[in-house]
């Protein structure tokens, strides 16, 4: 029978290899929409094979776990890629149009090689959610990073260079260290599956080393607070489809993995004070992040220092589920809130976060630049856009009824309930300072423009494709009982079972 | 008798409405301002006891006559009846005529239906709407005089209702229940019965002109069209009387503690009031102090009554018949000051009209023949009867205040004889039957009151009832010498006043200066110390706070360590920091 | 770059010495362990050049020292483990993918380097960094 | 049973039709006026029928639930209890009026769709907060409400107006975080939380009581912006830039009895008033509360704006209502909620009437009102009618509510409370009579905008004086009629005795 | 911009500049100290898989352990690694503005030296790459020797200018380029199709499948190499140079 696992990694490769080959304009279309299909397709297989079957797993080439290289499917990862399949395809319909000839915006360079590139880190991105290898995540998370890097420098800008050249380095600098403590892993364990080094008792002096470089070059990855500097040049430079893809996606693959590493391989929940730490950063990330952004005034650059900011919620999850130095968990009854909670902001995030970069794309077309004082009266010109942008802002905000206030909910409840109650008051600060720069941005949308100016008529699909994405991280909102069930399937955060 | 009661209160509204709805003309809404108070009269006249339940209305209200707001009815809707005819042709040049009638008719119902109320709730809901309705009457003639006054008396009135509320709220609050029948005993067993009698008393005291808050009377009732005043003084302040006497713990056991405050301030009102108003040169003005004396008389009988619980159904059918007589003579003195002016051309009417005003004026003070002596006597009979606590005091004091009474109106007389002689104040329209007959109806009907209204008997109670009045030959007596007495008290002053340099007029609301004095300082104070905190603080603290954040928009420290941390030497080391304390807090 | 040899070589015997004379069960200096202790020391001396200069030419080239001192170690671990027949080859396999994958980076890496000195004509990122 | 079961598809439907209506207007053309209005009209009728509907099906004993679980610790509830049927009835009926008010008051003005779109939104919100069953749902219709009013407070789209828009936000959003963060900690205390009357907190913690006293203390802080009781009421006068059906509907209504319904609901529902007397929070509660009465009537008299003036007449007039409750007591809770609806009736009569005047004389100062009834006597009849329910003279509504609050606060032996109303109403006349005056009495001015025409009447535009009329006469029939079986003092009392019987 | 401005802001940047260089140095050496003292603790003795993969060998097709691992045990990571080549050339393409390589530098004037040596490598080049490529099966060697060395030639062409890759149009360079990550693709359907776990090769036929898909990897290797030295950015393209001018007179 078809095996969805590997399918979900086949297809965007067979798409991307297509879309290499045949550049021409005629057959871009059927391609993208073709291998857009068919992955949603093995990503919905998948889901409710796992949905039916508990978690999965798939010896590759034929041999078992030591030597070859095992595809595992549990609910967290199964979460993920439903989520990068989702976002990702609808990225893929603004970008059908944004590459297509119709628009001005790209040369025909771009046109050709966007789909290989996206495609291809669409396949490495479910292969990293997939792969219990670390070796095997290496690889893939090089893949991304080429990919990511290519796609920014599509546009061709000068600034986009320079910010794709500084992302190659930290990047570069990220995998190198993550590689030398998968190195020091293999020494100390003799293995790569994650499955066995987390059954083999932890080692001494070289995992603390191993763990430090890994955790520090994937935090470097996900842009966490001080290792921010290269995502707001970045993810504003690139096209707008291009910075959704980044913000919205690539960023969670790198913590994914440092999820995953925290709780299978290094058992993260005992490092109270390490637990704390992150939390820490990622406070000042949230903290930092919304300051930044109200002294924006260019309209993808404060999109790009939110995105700094709403990472900070992710890294909530190592305090809240630590354990404290006397063995007990901090919030005892609220972990299934904590990593839910987190996972979910993850989801509604990445959706509210890719309509606004889409949103402003619209907006960069039309305007011909995204300063927010050009934005005057806004809603009258572009009523679906802005409706879309001040959705997406509600979610980000984590006002009801969204899925950010879902998940703000859930981490809120979990803080409390492990009287860690500091937390709670980052949360608020930073959702106020997150509707400050939101309302920043919808402020110039309502003032009526003082001299009508002649702009670009925006086509209706690019703002459907927006206002989608802002419905959707709005409608996730309303029902979470079944991404809930899902998200625990295979019992992806180990520390449930622990007394 | 159902149908009449209703018409009573529904007719003058309607009236009302129509006027302001420009529905019927000037000269209809004359002629409803007349018609109006029909029913009332009638349901005095004919009406027996009865009760009609309205539950759907304000908190369940109840609308009926017993023998007390029989008697009120009569000379209330008398009077309203006689100034309606008169205003309506009087009024018929006046530019702002419907207004006047709409104010005329919409106080007509507030009037009736608070004597025709029998819950608390449609009491003080018809009795604010007069309070409100009579303001458009005594501003009605614009300009300086009546705005001060207009202003005076609203504040004045709505403290005054203030109070009235806020006893009603205790006494409800104290489980005295909505309508009459068992508020008065209700108020007696409450707690506070103190508080409650002190603000009842001087809520409604506003309205009656009782002493520390009368001062908007004497104010008001000269500036208003003379119709008005009179109804005003004659019927409206009878209202507040009214209230005291249905509301107050009277004739029931423990008596208040303030009741002999109340009988201090009565004579002090009786007193002062006329002296005060004798010194006035307004006829207008010495009418309202007069009537100021008279209602603090009858302060007295109320403060009698609360002294002596088991007296009180006889002063009451004495208080009852003094006020009627009063009403029916005040109202008939103001339009007698109007009469005179019209009448002041043709001497064979002034003379008429000048012994018109005597006769009235001879009722109030209580002359043998006519109704006053008496109201006076059974009064005094009842308030100051043998066994009653502190009731020879008040044997002296009542004969008293009828001289003073009469020095008053002989002031009164001696200054309208004066403007008819010189007729500077002759009023452009000519004195038509139609405004005489009312006046004259009243002159006759104060002085024949007494006579002809049996005072009303309490059924239940076993307390002595009022007998049938009868006048004796030694109370003819008694009650001429105080006259005589007043009247050689008013010439000596005449004469004196005509050696003596002009003394300078006092000023009209006598307390009402030191009133003024005061407010004015405690505002400037409160300005002055200016408020702390919130009044003062504009409280919108966040406005300044989005501005500190804005201005840090152009403040240059954020985007500096910004740009440092972009430069690739320090986020190296950052990075290399940040390995370095993760493998450190894992080994310590 | 003398300098650089002989502090380096100071630095192996000191350790190697340490060890040696450290508690019994500590591992002698065994060749790998020789391997290992470069391997480290590369990794770092990769860091320390990438951290402190701007220039893009340098950063990438210490990008390079530090991936030759990861793929040192790991061939170091598969001669640690080797059996009787040869070493082990996972880490070998490792090392030749890690090789190839540092190619196509430093590749692009250079090629953007480039790309950015063709049109802002300076070889670094930020004006702030110093391209020395 | 009917196919669908139609006691849990009403209240979505009653949401729904102004929800529908108000994301359909969006996609109008501008141009469609009347289709636009006649679309609103016809939605707002529907509702008014599906809540009388849902009024007698209650009233003969149906009971109205719509439970729909969204994680594991909380659910969707929408639920109608005797409570929330007298705030729902309230916004359905006067949203009726204020569409009718704005079609004819924003005539000729542009982006109109924007306006009647969110202005439905508004009313899903706010009937919304009425029909909530627990304090999640409470709180999801709780912030909904303050983003669909933004748009209407910056609808002019002039910077005074972004700037207003602003400082709300910046007040309604801090205080809905607040109030987010006391619903989890009640959340993780006591788990899920329904509404329940005579509260449910009491039989469930004990042991803890100054984290419940926290927890209401943050609530009361969160819920006191939009009831705009006094360091948080700064946003109220500021949002009067936007226009008058506007202010009408949503700050003299809608937004302001969402705040002070959520502190009946908090008191009465999830604390029970007996636990919360017993924990001593509501002392302090009814201080504040006075605070802002005196405080907002004092400010009121130095406003000239008279949209100002009423703005802070609306910030004292509305703490009557948190006043009453937290006087325990049968009258005080029946006079406290017979107050939410008078509030918003006669409210409702002087906004229209303000926006009249502005509309049709240009006038938006006092000072320019003198002489104002020879040339519009309806509309200052309303307003008279409307003042004297705010001063509590008796016939009118405001009286009741008054006399329910003083005679309740007597009873409970709290005599300062009726101090406080005695100071309020003389302040109330204070404010309000002159503005009487000079209208009826005071000589007449040239009026700016009609330099022309010449003294006749020039009455408002019967769109808007239909509206001002009903809600003057149900001010007075309101308390005319007090006692009669249908009036809201009569649905007042009978929730009172709901909350007071569990006890 | 005074003269004394100047010399006051190199003398701070200079001293910025210690203080990181001692900052990084303590950073790099504290983390030497950790990998040193980690190194120390490693546990000692055969530890990795050396023995199953040497077990394992007889199945794989192939005798020698690294081309086994690579090709058979862990080929989905040679898979991923020829795709992250393929990566490489797309992202030069996307620097370069697309992929048709004719506006490549016109080939410089012909050099004797130069050609003659051409003429003499290029031969040994190519033999030694496929000798390495077949000795992958017993020794060190196999496919990414083998292409990097015939990429090397395909340098060595573009430097002496004889015209090579550059002559033979957009598409077909695109299917060199792609050849090798095909390879493991059809062999991943294949594998799919067949019923077998992604990747997994049939004893019986695997040495033919590895040798198949090594050449086809060895191919696109070169190709990739030879692109990567050719399409080089800034070489040549044009509107590149322009704007640098424009550069120069700006920063004067």
């Amino acid at each position: 029978m078809i095996e969805p696992m590997a399918w979900c990694i086949l297809a965007p490769f067979i798409g991307a290899s297509l879309a290499f080959l045949l550049p021409g304009r005629v057959w871009r279309r059927p391609i993208a929409i073709g291998a857009i299909g068919a992955t949603l397709a093995s990503v919905w297989m998948l889901t409710s094979q796992v949905w039916n079957s508990g978690a999965q797993r798939m010896d590759l080439s034929g041999w078992p776990a030591p030597l070859g290289i095992g595809l595992a499917a549990d609910g967290f990862s199964v979460f993920m890629i439903v989520m990068t399949g989702v976002v990702g395809s609808l990225i893929g319909a603004y970008a059908l149009w944004h590459y297509s000839d119709l628009s001005d915006a790209t040369e025909p360079a771009e046109r050709r090689l966007f789909w290989p590139l996206w495609l291809i880190l669409w396949g490495s991105l479910n292969a990293i959610y997939l792969s219990s290898d670390i070796f095997n995540i290496y690889v893939a998370l090089e893949v991304i990073t080429l990919a990511a890097v290519a796609l920014i420098t599509l546009s061709g800008k000068a600034e986009a260079l320079v910010a794709a050249m500084r992302y190659l380095l930290a990047a570069f600098l990220g995998s190198l260290s993550y590689l030398m403590g998968v190195a020091l892993l293999y020494a100390t364990h003799g293995a790569l599956d994650l499955v066995i080094i987390a059954d083999q008792e932890r080692a001494g002096l070289p995992e603390v080393g191993a763990f430090a470089l890994m955790a520090t070059g994937l935090a470097l990855k996900t842009a966490l607070f001080p290792m921010h500097f290269w995502l707001p040049p970045a993810h504003s430079k690139a096209a707008a489809p291009v910075s959704a893809i980044l913000s919205a996606l690539v960023v969670k693959a790198s913590f994914y993995v440092l999820l995953r590493l925290w709780f299978g391989v290094f058992d993260g929940p005992a490092m109270y004070a390490v637990g704390i730490l992150l939390g820490t950063l990622g406070s000042a990330a949230i903290i930092w992040g919304a300051f930044q952004a109200l002294r924006q005034m260019s309209l993808k650059l404060l999109i790009a220092h939110s995105t700094v900011a709403q990472i900070g919620y992710l890294f909530l999850i190592f305090p809240l589920t630590a354990r404290r130095p006397s063995g007990e968990l901090a919030a005892a009854g609220w972990i299934t809130e904590a990593c839910t909670g987190v996972s979910y902001h993850a989801l509604s995030h990445a959706l509210a976060k890719a309509a606004m970069f889409l949103g402003a794309g619209v907006v960069l077309h039309v305007y011909g630049s995204d300063l927010l004082t050009n934005m005057r009266g806004m809603s009258r010109r572009l009523p679906i856009t802005t409706f879309a942008l001040a959705i997406a802002g509600v979610s980000l905000m984590g006002l009801p009824p969204s899925g950010g206030f879902a998940a703000k909910w859930l981490i809120v409840t979990a803080a409390l309930g492990a009287g860690q109650w500091w937390w709670v008051l980052v949360i608020l600060i930073g959702g106020l300072l997150t509707a400050g720069y939101i309302f920043l941005m919808l402020r110039w949308a309502f003032i009526s423009e003082d001299a009508p100016i002649q702009l670009r008529p925006a086509n209706m699909p690019i703002q459907l494709a927006a206002l989608a994405l802002a419905l959707l991280s709005v409608l996730v909102g309303f029902r979470l009982e079944e991404p809930f069930q899902l998200l625990v399937i295979g019992d992806p955060f180990p520390i449930f079972d622990l007394p | 008798m159902n149908h009449l009661l209703t018409l009573a209160i529904l007719l003058p509204a309607i009236g009302s409405l129509a006027v302001f709805s420009r529905f019927i003309g000037a000269r209809a809404s004359g002629v409803v301002c007349a018609v109006a108070a029909a029913p009332a009269l009638l349901l005095g006249l004919f009406a027996s006891t009865m009760e009609h339940d309205v539950a759907w209305m304000l908190l369940g209200a109840t609308f009926g006559v017993d023998p007390v707001s029989r008697i009120f009815l009569i000379f209330t809707g008398a009077l309203w009846m006689a100034c309606g005819l008169y205003s309506a042709s009087t009024m018929r040049s006046d530019p702002r005529r419907s207004a006047y009638f709409f104010f005329f008719l919409l106080s007509m119902t507030g009037n009736f239906g608070l004597l025709l109320a029998r819950d608390v709730g449609a009491f003080y809901c018809f009795f604010a709407l007069m309070t409100f309705a009579a303001y458009g009457l005594v501003v009605h003639e614009r300009g300086a005089g009546p705005r001060r006054a207009g202003r005076v008396y609203i504040v004045m009135s709505i403290l005054g209702e203030l109070l009235l509320l806020a006893g009603l709220i205790f006494a409800v609050a104290a489980g005295a229940g909505i309508d009459m029948a068992d508020f008065a005993s209700g108020v007696a067993a409450a707690p506070n019965q103190e508080l409650i009698t002190a603000l009842l008393f001087f809520g409604l005291g506003v309205k009656a002109g009782a002493i520390p808050v009368h001062v908007w009377l004497p104010l008001a009732h000269p500036v208003a069209p003379t119709p008005a005043s009179a109804v005003l003084s004659g019927a409206m302040i009878k209202a507040g009387l009214f209230g005291w006497i249905v509301m107050l713990p009277l004739g029931w056991s423990p008596a208040p503690a303030i009741a002999p405050l109340v009988v201090t301030l009565g004579l002090l009102g009786a007193f002062g009031a006329a002296i005060y108003g004798a010194l006035q040169r307004d006829p207008k003005t010495i009418l309202a102090y007069s009537s100021v004396s008279q209602m603090s008389v009858m302060v007295v009988a109320i403060g009698a009554g609360l002294m002596a619980p088991d007296r009180w159904p006889l002063i009451l059918g004495a208080l009852a018949i003094y006020a009627c007589s009063h009403g029916f003579a005040k109202g008939a003195l103001f339009l007698g000051v109007a009469v005179a002016k019209q009448a002041a051309g043709r001497d064979m009417l002034r003379r008429m009209t000048m012994m018109g005003l005597a006769l009235a004026a001879l009722t109030i003070a209580g002359a043998p023949p006519l109704g006053g002596a008496i109201a006076k006597k059974s009064l005094k009979a009842a308030a100051a009867g043998p066994e009653s606590p502190s009731g020879d005091a008040l044997a002296l004091l009542i004969p008293l205040t009828a001289i003073m009474t009469t020095v008053v109106l002989g002031k009164f007389i001696l200054v309208m004889a004066g403007a008819m002689r010189t007729n500077e104040g002759k009023s452009a329209v000519r004195l038509s039957p139609w405004m005489a007959a009312p006046w004259l109806t009243l002159t006759l009907g104060a002085a024949a009151a007494a006579w002809l209204i049996a005072p009303p008997t309490e059924p239940m109670t076993d307390a002595p009832q009022p007998t049938i009045p009868s006048l004796s030959a030694g109370d003819a007596l008694a009650a001429l010498w105080p006259i005589a007495l007043g009247v050689l008290v008013l010439a000596i002053t005449m004469r004196l006043a005509r050696s003596l340099p002009k003394a300078p007029a006092a000023p009209a609301g006598d307390l009402l200066s030191l009133y003024t004095l005061a407010s004015r300082a405690t505002v400037a104070a409160g300005r002055r110390t200016r408020l702390p905190g919130p009044a003062r603080w504009k409280l919108d603290f966040v406005p300044l706070v989005l501005d500190s954040i804005e201005q840090s928009r152009r403040g240059e420290t954020l985007t500096n360590i910004e740009r440092a941390m972009k430069t690739w030497p320090v986020a190296g080391a950052v990075f290399v920091m940040i390995v370095i304390t993760l493998a450190a807090m894992i080994i310590l | 770059m003398t300098l650089l040899s002989c502090g380096y070589m100071s630095v192996c015997f000191g350790v190697a010495s340490a060890a040696g004379a450290a508690t019994p069960e500590t591992p002698v200096l065994t060749s790998h362990l020789v391997y290992m202790l470069t391997a480290c020391l590369l990794f770092c001396i990769g860091l320390f050049g990438l951290i402190t200069r701007g220039h893009l030419m340098r950063n990438v080239m210490s990008l390079n020292v530090m991936g030759g001192g990861v793929f040192l170690f790991l061939v170091a671990v598969a001669r640690r483990d080797a059996g009787e027949s040869g070493p082990d080859p996972v880490p070998h396999a490792m090392t030749l993918t890690g090789i190839v994958v540092a190619l196509a980076a430093s590749a692009f890496a250079l090629a953007l380097a480039r790309r950015i000195h063709s049109i802002t004509g300076e070889m670094r990122l930020e004006p702030g960094d110093d391209n020395s | 049973m009917p196919a669908i079961d139609y006691t849990f598809w009403i209240l979505p439907a009653i949401l729904a039709t102004s929800f529908i209506t108000g994301v359909a207007t969006f996609f109008l053309k501008e141009t469609h006026a009347n289709l636009r209005a006649w679309m609103n009209m016809l939605a707002a009728a529907v509702k008014v029928a599906l809540v009388v509907a849902v009024m007698e099906g209650f009233f003969s004993g149906e009971s109205f639930e719509m439970r729909f679980s969204i994680a594991l610790g909380f659910d969707f509830l929408l639920r109608i209890d005797a409570l929330s049927l007298l705030l729902t009835a309230l916004s359905t009926a006067l949203w009726f009026l204020t569409t009718l008010y704005a079609v004819g008051y924003m005539k000729g003005s542009e982006n109109l769709n924007r306006f009647f779109g969110f202005f439905s939104l508004c009313v899903t919100a706010s009937v919304g907060v009425a029909i909530a069953g627990n304090l999640i749902t409470f709180f999801i219709f709780y912030e909904f409400l303050t983003l669909a009013t933004y748009p209407l407070v910056v609808h002019k789209g002039t910077e005074r107006a972004v700037a207003a828009g602003r400082t709300y936000i910046w007040y309604t959003l801090t205080g809905g975080s607040v109030l987010f963060i006391g619903i989890v900690w009640l959340y993780v205390l006591t788990g899920p939380v329904d509404f329940t009357p005579g509260g449910v907190v009491a039989g469930l913690v004990d042991d803890h009581p100054i984290e419940l006293i926290a927890i209401f203390a943050i609530m009361m802080l969160g819920l006191g912006v939009k009831a705009s009781l006094v360091p948080l009421h700064g946003w109220l006068p500021v949002a009067m830039i936007a226009p008058a059906p506007v202010s009408a509907l949503l700050h003299a209504v809608a937004v302001v009895k969402a705040g002070a319904f959520g502190i009946v609901r908090v008191i009465y529902d999830v604390y029970g008033i007996a636990f919360s007397a017993t924990l001593g929070v509501l002392t302090p509660l009814a201080v504040v509360a006075a605070i802002t009465i005196i405080y907002g009537s004092l400010r009121a008299l130095g406003q000239d704006e008279l949209k100002k003036r009423l703005a802070y007449s609306t910030v004292s007039q509305l703490s009557y209502i948190t006043l009453g409750a937290t006087i325990p007591g049968l009258m005080s809770t029946t006079g406290s909620l017979v107050h939410l609806i008078h509030q918003g009736v006669m409210k409702i009569t002087l906004f229209f009437c303000a926006g009249a005047i502005q509309i049709t004389m240009g006038m938006t100062r006092v000072s320019e009102m003198s002489g104002l009834a020879r040339r519009m006597p309806v509309t200052c009849a309303c307003f008279t009618i409307g003042a004297f329910g705010m001063i509590g003279a008796p016939p009118t509504a405001g009286f009741i509510s008054k006399w329910h609050i003083g005679v309740g606060s007597a009873q409970a032996g709290q005599e300062w409370v009726i101090l406080v109303l005695l100071i309020s109403s003389a302040l109330n006349a204070a404010y309000f009579l002159p503005i009487v005056r000079s209208m009826w009495f005071g000589e007449e001015r040239r009026f700016a905008l009609e330099a022309s025409t010449g003294a006749g009447r020039r009455e408002a535009h019967e769109s808007l004086l239909v509206p001002m009329i009903v809600t003057a006469l149900c001010s007075i029939l309101f308390g005319l009629l007090a006692s009669w079986s249908l009036s809201p003092l009569n649905m007042a009392r009978i929730i009172a005795e709901t909350l007071y019987i569990t006890e | 911009m005074t003269r004394h401005d100047a010399t006051l802001r190199r003398r701070r940047r200079r001293a910025l500049l210690r203080v990181r260089i001692v900052v990084a140095g303590a950073g790099a050496l504290a983390l030497a100290l950790l990998l040193v003292a980690a190194v120390l603790e490693l546990p000692e003795g055969p530890l990795g898989l050396a023995e199953e993969a040497a077990a394992q060998l007889a199945h794989t097709g192939v005798d020698h352990a690294v081309t086994a691992v690579l090709l058979n045990y862990r080929s989905y990571d040679t898979w991923l690694e020829v795709g992250v080549l393929l990566l490489a050339v797309m992202a030069i393409f996307a620097l370069r503005g697309g992929a048709h390589l004719e506006n490549v530098r016109p080939a410089p004037r012909r050099d004797p030296l130069l050609t003659w040596l051409t003429r003499l490598l290029i031969p040994m080049l190519t033999l030694t790459a496929g000798y390495l490529l077949w000795l992958g099966k017993f020794a060190p060697g196999g496919a990414f020797q083998a292409g990097v060395v015939l990429g090397a030639a395909g340098a060595m062409l573009r430097l002496s200018g004889t015209p090579s890759l550059d002559r033979i149009g957009d598409v077909a360079i695109r299917i060199l380029l792609a050849v090798g990550f095909l390879a493991f693709l059809v062999a991943a359907v294949a594998t799919r199709l067949a019923g077998l776990d992604m990747l997994e090769l049939p004893p019986g036929r695997a040495g033919d499948i590895i040798l198949m898909v090594e050449t086809l990897a060895t191919i696109s290797i070169a190709t990739t190499c030879a692109v990567l030295v050719m399409a080089m950015p800034g070489a040549e393209s044009p509107p590149a140079i322009a704007a640098k001018d424009v550069r120069k007179e700006a920063r004067t």
